[in-house]
């Protein structure tokens, strides 16, 4: 099992990340600050609510389409990290059992109408924070987190955090291979020989983070780690920043979709 | 002994994020052969070798170990057959001291601990490397690890031993004895190296390979001296075949 | 344990993610003013450890399922407090970012959970005490277990009141409290044990490193008193800020835990304001006058369904339908358009 | 020029859990030399390079580089002058893109963004590497790693260059491409691998360690054909110099 295949393809999000769109040329702080307000919004909505949260896939699909961001890839991701959210939600319909309105004879019960309402959320939240790493690159949002104020010294961190997740992850896999090879059945398999394998890889890691001091020091660093990129926040990224929250407003405080409802009623009664 | 013989047939591996690295790999080796796998960078001779004990499965086609083709579930009784030395040594010492290390395979097959000591000392002597015992793999240097990997693999006494660069850290002199330990295992025997002097002294066949695909497959002596093909492959003529 | 953004409201989300800010700005600070700036990739490869020990698991015995470690505590040990929170912040961010492990509004509850109680009360506050000079293996298990336990019951139980106290769900206090916590014990003691192991092998293999570890460790071997006192008192602001906020938004105190939560008074005050002014912008500029949009206080229906519903009736809900309908249709067709122009574009 | 001076003098190193590694050395480099650094796996090569630059301090003797004595002050001074290739690429490129990794070095000497620009396209050139420029690290094959890693070392345009075992997982092809690019590098340079022929071709002077101590030193080719020097060190003649 690659790292890859154990994680959900995380190296393929990456990947995507790579990509030249118009949605990936946006300036990354203007993408983690939308995808702040966008949470904030949806997740404001009562625990009932549904219709009024329809509206709101319009950013998901907008950011997939224009990024070039394979759907499947995302929605299959989405459910993979789904479980928690739905043991937690799936209590509501036994719970709360009154009945709120009925649809065509059939009793709708709040229960399930706040489980949909988490279900939906959940689809939104998730899929914002995989589509802005699959747009914005980890890099990316990590000088954005710098820009806006992090400190410097969490953000270097962060920044050699991502470069060796693969690099320790394929050790630790490979290291595992090894000891799987020479297990036959059970023996070897267990938490005394399981310790020792993470002790191995807790010493490797602290070897190569003096080795990579080493090399860092002897490229000059003291203590800062300098970055060409530099961004600038353009006309274009104050444009989307200004059209994201005017749609997020409004999708928040009119509703939008119980409006075009009647007027859809309204011309074909 | 059927069961030595190792069969790829129309062999292909994709990783997951797309890269075809073998496109219809196609071969046999019988018992006792000793075959060497050469060719470029990236051209696909250590994803090859992780086929041989499951430690990748194929997209496409099959590979079959002795009477048993490869799957996820026969994956366990390969292991017993194969046994592999992987590109980098650290990878495969995990065990906090080299003793124990050597020991992990042979006491998982079930030796009692007599059996197991002189396994280990055997293996060890085989690499000159009885003096490292008692030192945490850690704290060896790349050579040293290298050897020690070696002799892991060894103490299982396999049927049919693989090795990825098993020379590439290695001292000359530690190089000498490894070919002279790999003349030695007369079971079957597949070595990825670029170091085609040691092909040459080892491998009675050799296989180039090239962007995941078999480019030449023949007597060592044959493949090892023609220019053209070689230098095709990113390749040269051995170094003591080349004149100074 | 990951908390989900769907299972959060605004105000819980931001109280934590304030919290989690400024803890982690007070230990960039600390960190700061004493850096070794070897810490700077020690940290970053540290992180990437905790993700990478993720892919070694083994067998429970007695169980046949299979285990691996955790996280916080053993950063804690190894790193020490306020580094220790800083890794585990980050790799909460990487989780959030590419597994979509948690969110990233509940990120800040995460880095609490996760991150706070093991890093600044449980290491100072029972580890430390507990194992000494760290050379005993059987005090480093017990310390450890104990340790690891803690952490993770306080963060089950962050994660118990977190949820209630966003009103999406439905569980009552005690089912969930059920629910949460003696999972997290049977994980907290293999952890525990795990972590136990890992410590006492770094130390029997390199002790100099622990030693040096620790020399650097802005948290010295003896824990000063107004640490303590500080690291309480952040807790217990936020702690209390939390609860009082709660209680005033469920204001029949314990009952609430028994009967269904209402999900009463959503939204704080200030978005009402904003609501309501924007209210009286439409009704002023007659914005689609003809239709009748909700005004959710006119019609109060029973007494059981509060204020807050949105107040369905018939014929709203199939409007909603009907809306729904057509909404995610147009969202649908937008996407395809832009496909369709992406594809057959200049573009490619 | 003095600055390019190297200078050991009676250099011990013991690693903290007692191994003596270095005992002794003792050379001196002046100014556009280049030496092989041969020996044993675990004579002390990788531990002696790491002292080039203050990766590891000596227990005892003193290090010179130019007209510094090595201590924990003075490295980073000396850091500038050095720049070193490790044995493994991975602990060398730590930044997210191979542009990052290569102007790393360049932006830290205070250069403006033109020149870091030029310097990160000529080191990338130099190496074959310009396709690789936006890639992130972790998705190159183990020989482009290696080629970028040399890269982030010579953007540096360091004085001294020091090397690892270079062309170990670089193809034939590849290493031919290292040797030239070590020919045309004119100032100091110090080599330490087991791949005898390259050390040949590119350093003319040969520095043979045996258990930490320089056992022989002298021109490469009088060194490298010395048949019993060389054998007593676990080392033979270099393969393009033995008949086959
Ligand atoms: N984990 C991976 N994910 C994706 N692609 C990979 C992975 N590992 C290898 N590859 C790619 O597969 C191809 C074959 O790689 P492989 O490691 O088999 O080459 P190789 O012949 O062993 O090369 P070398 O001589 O450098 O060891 C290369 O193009 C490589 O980039
Ligand atoms: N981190 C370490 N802790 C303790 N001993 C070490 C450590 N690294 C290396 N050694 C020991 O120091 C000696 C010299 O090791 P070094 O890595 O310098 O050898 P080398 O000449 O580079 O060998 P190789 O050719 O195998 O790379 C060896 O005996 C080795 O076992
Ligand atoms: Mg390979
Ligand atoms: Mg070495």
């Amino acid at each position: 099992m690659t790292f890859d295949e154990r994680y959900f393809a995380v190296g393929r999000l990456d990947r995507l990340s790579y990509g030249r769109s118009l949605i990936h040329r946006l300036d990354p702080r203007v993408k983690v600050v939308a995808t702040l307000l966008f949470l904030i919004t949806v997740i404001s909505f009562p625990p009932h609510e549904i219709v009024a949260l329809l509206p709101f896939f319009l950013f998901p699909v907008l950011l997939l389409t224009l990024g070039g961001i394979p759907a499947g890839f995302i929605l299959r991701k989405i459910v993979f990290v789904s479980p928690f959210a739905l043991t937690i939600g799936i209590f509501n319909p036994v719970l709360d059992t009154r009945t709120v309105t009925v649809i065509a004879g059939l009793p709708i019960s709040a229960g399930w109408l706040s489980f949909l309402s988490i279900l939906l959320k959940f689809v939104l939240t998730t899929g914002a924070a995989l589509l802005l790493v699959a747009t914005t690159s980890f890099p990316g949002i990590c000088h954005a987190l710098r820009r806006l104020g992090f400190p410097p010294l969490f953000v270097s961190q962060l920044l050699f955090l991502y470069r060796y997740l693969f690099v320790l992850a394929e050790e630790a896999m490979r290291m595992t291979r090894a000891r799987d090879m020479r297990t036959f059945g059970r023996r070897g398999l267990g938490v005394a020989v399981f310790v020792r394998l993470v002790g191995v890889l807790f010493l490797r890691t602290v070897d190569r983070a003096e080795r990579i001091y080493g090399a860092m020091l002897s490229r000059g660093f003291r203590g800062d780690i300098p970055m060409l990129r530099k961004f600038r926040i353009s006309f274009g990224d104050l444009a989307f920043l200004a059209a994201a929250t005017i749609l997020l407003g409004a999708f928040k405080f009119y509703p939008v979709t119980e409006g075009i409802g009647r007027l859809a009623q309204g011309v074909w009664p | 002994m059927s069961h030595h013989i190792i069969d790829f047939a129309d062999v292909h591996f994709r990783y997951p994020d797309g890269t075809e690295a073998l496109r219809g790999i196609r071969f046999r080796i019988t018992h006792g052969e000793s075959v060497g796998i050469v060719g470029a960078n990236g051209a696909g001779k250590s994803t090859l070798l992780q086929h041989l004990n499951g430690c990748l499965l194929p997209t496409q086609g099959t590979v079959t170990i002795g009477d048993l083709a490869l799957t996820a579930r026969t994956r366990r009784e390969i292991h017993k057959k194969v046994g592999i030395v992987f590109q980098n040594p650290d990878d495969q010492l995990f065990m906090p001291t080299v003793f124990d290390d050597v020991a992990f395979g042979p006491l998982n097959l079930g030796l009692d601990e007599a059996r197991v000591r002189e396994r280990v000392d055997t293996a060890l002597a085989m690499v000159n490397g009885l003096s490292l015992r008692d030192k945490p793999p850690h704290h060896l240097s790349a050579g040293q690890k290298s050897a020690v990997a070696i002799a892991s693999v060894m103490a299982m006494e396999p049927d049919i031993l693989a090795m990825d660069e098993p020379a590439a850290t290695l001292d000359p002199r530690s190089r000498r004895l490894l070919i002279s330990l790999l003349k030695g295992f007369t079971h079957s025997k597949i070595i990825a190296s670029h170091d085609l002097d040691l092909i040459l002294d080892v491998c009675r066949r050799c296989i180039v390979i090239g962007e995941g695909r078999v480019v030449a497959d023949g007597p060592s002596e044959e493949i090892l001296t023609k220019r053209e093909l070689l230098e095709a492959n990113n390749l040269e003529l051995p170094l003591s075949l080349q004149k100074r | 344990m990951h908390m989900a953004d769907a299972l959060l409201s605004p105000a819980v989300g931001t109280t934590l993610w304030a919290g989690s800010v400024a803890v982690g700005g007070y230990a960039s600070k600390k960190l700061g003013s004493r850096l070794d700036d070897r810490l700077i990739p020690l940290m970053g490869v540290l992180g990437a450890f905790i993700f990478a020990s993720q892919m070694i698991n083994f067998t429970i015995p007695g169980t046949g399922s299979s285990g691996h470690l955790g996280g916080g505590m053993i950063l804690a040990i190894l790193l020490g407090s306020h580094a220790a929170f800083l890794v585990m912040a980050s790799v909460l961010i990487v989780q959030a970012l590419f597994f979509a492990d948690g969110g990233l509004l509940a990120l800040g509850c995460n880095v609490w959970n996760l991150g706070f109680y093991p890093c600044f009360l449980v290491y100072p506050l029972i580890y430390k005490p507990w194992v000494g000079d760290g050379k005993n293996p059987g005090r480093i298990l017990v310390a450890s277990v104990v340790s690891v336990v803690a952490a993770l019951q306080l963060g089950a139980f962050s994660v118990v009141l977190e949820t209630l106290a966003s009103g999406k769900s439905e569980l009552p206090f005690n089912a969930f409290v059920l629910l949460m916590q003696p999972i997290h014990l049977a994980i907290g003691i293999v952890e525990g044990v795990v972590t136990a192991g890992v410590i006492a092998y770094v130390h029997g293999a390199r002790p100099e490193l622990i030693e040096s570890m620790t020399a650097s460790r802005p948290l010295g071997p003896r824990v000063s008193f107004r640490k303590i006192m500080i690291t309480f008192g952040i807790c217990v602001i936020v702690t209390g800020g939390f609860l009082s906020w709660f209680a005033s938004t469920h204001p029949d105190g314990l009952e609430w835990s028994i009967e269904k939560v209402t999900g009463k008074g959503e939204l704080p005050e200030a978005e009402e304001g904003i609501a309501a002014v924007l209210k009286g912008i439409q009704q002023k500029t007659a914005f689609l006058p003809d239709y009748n949009f909700r005004p959710p206080e006119s019609e109060p229906k029973t007494k059981e369904v509060s204020s807050d519903w949105p107040g369905i009736d018939s014929g709203t809900s199939t409007a909603g339908i009907v809306g729904g309908v057509i909404v995610l249709a147009m969202v649908g067709f937008i996407g395809a358009g832009i496909r369709f122009f992406r594809r057959g574009g200049p573009a490619r």
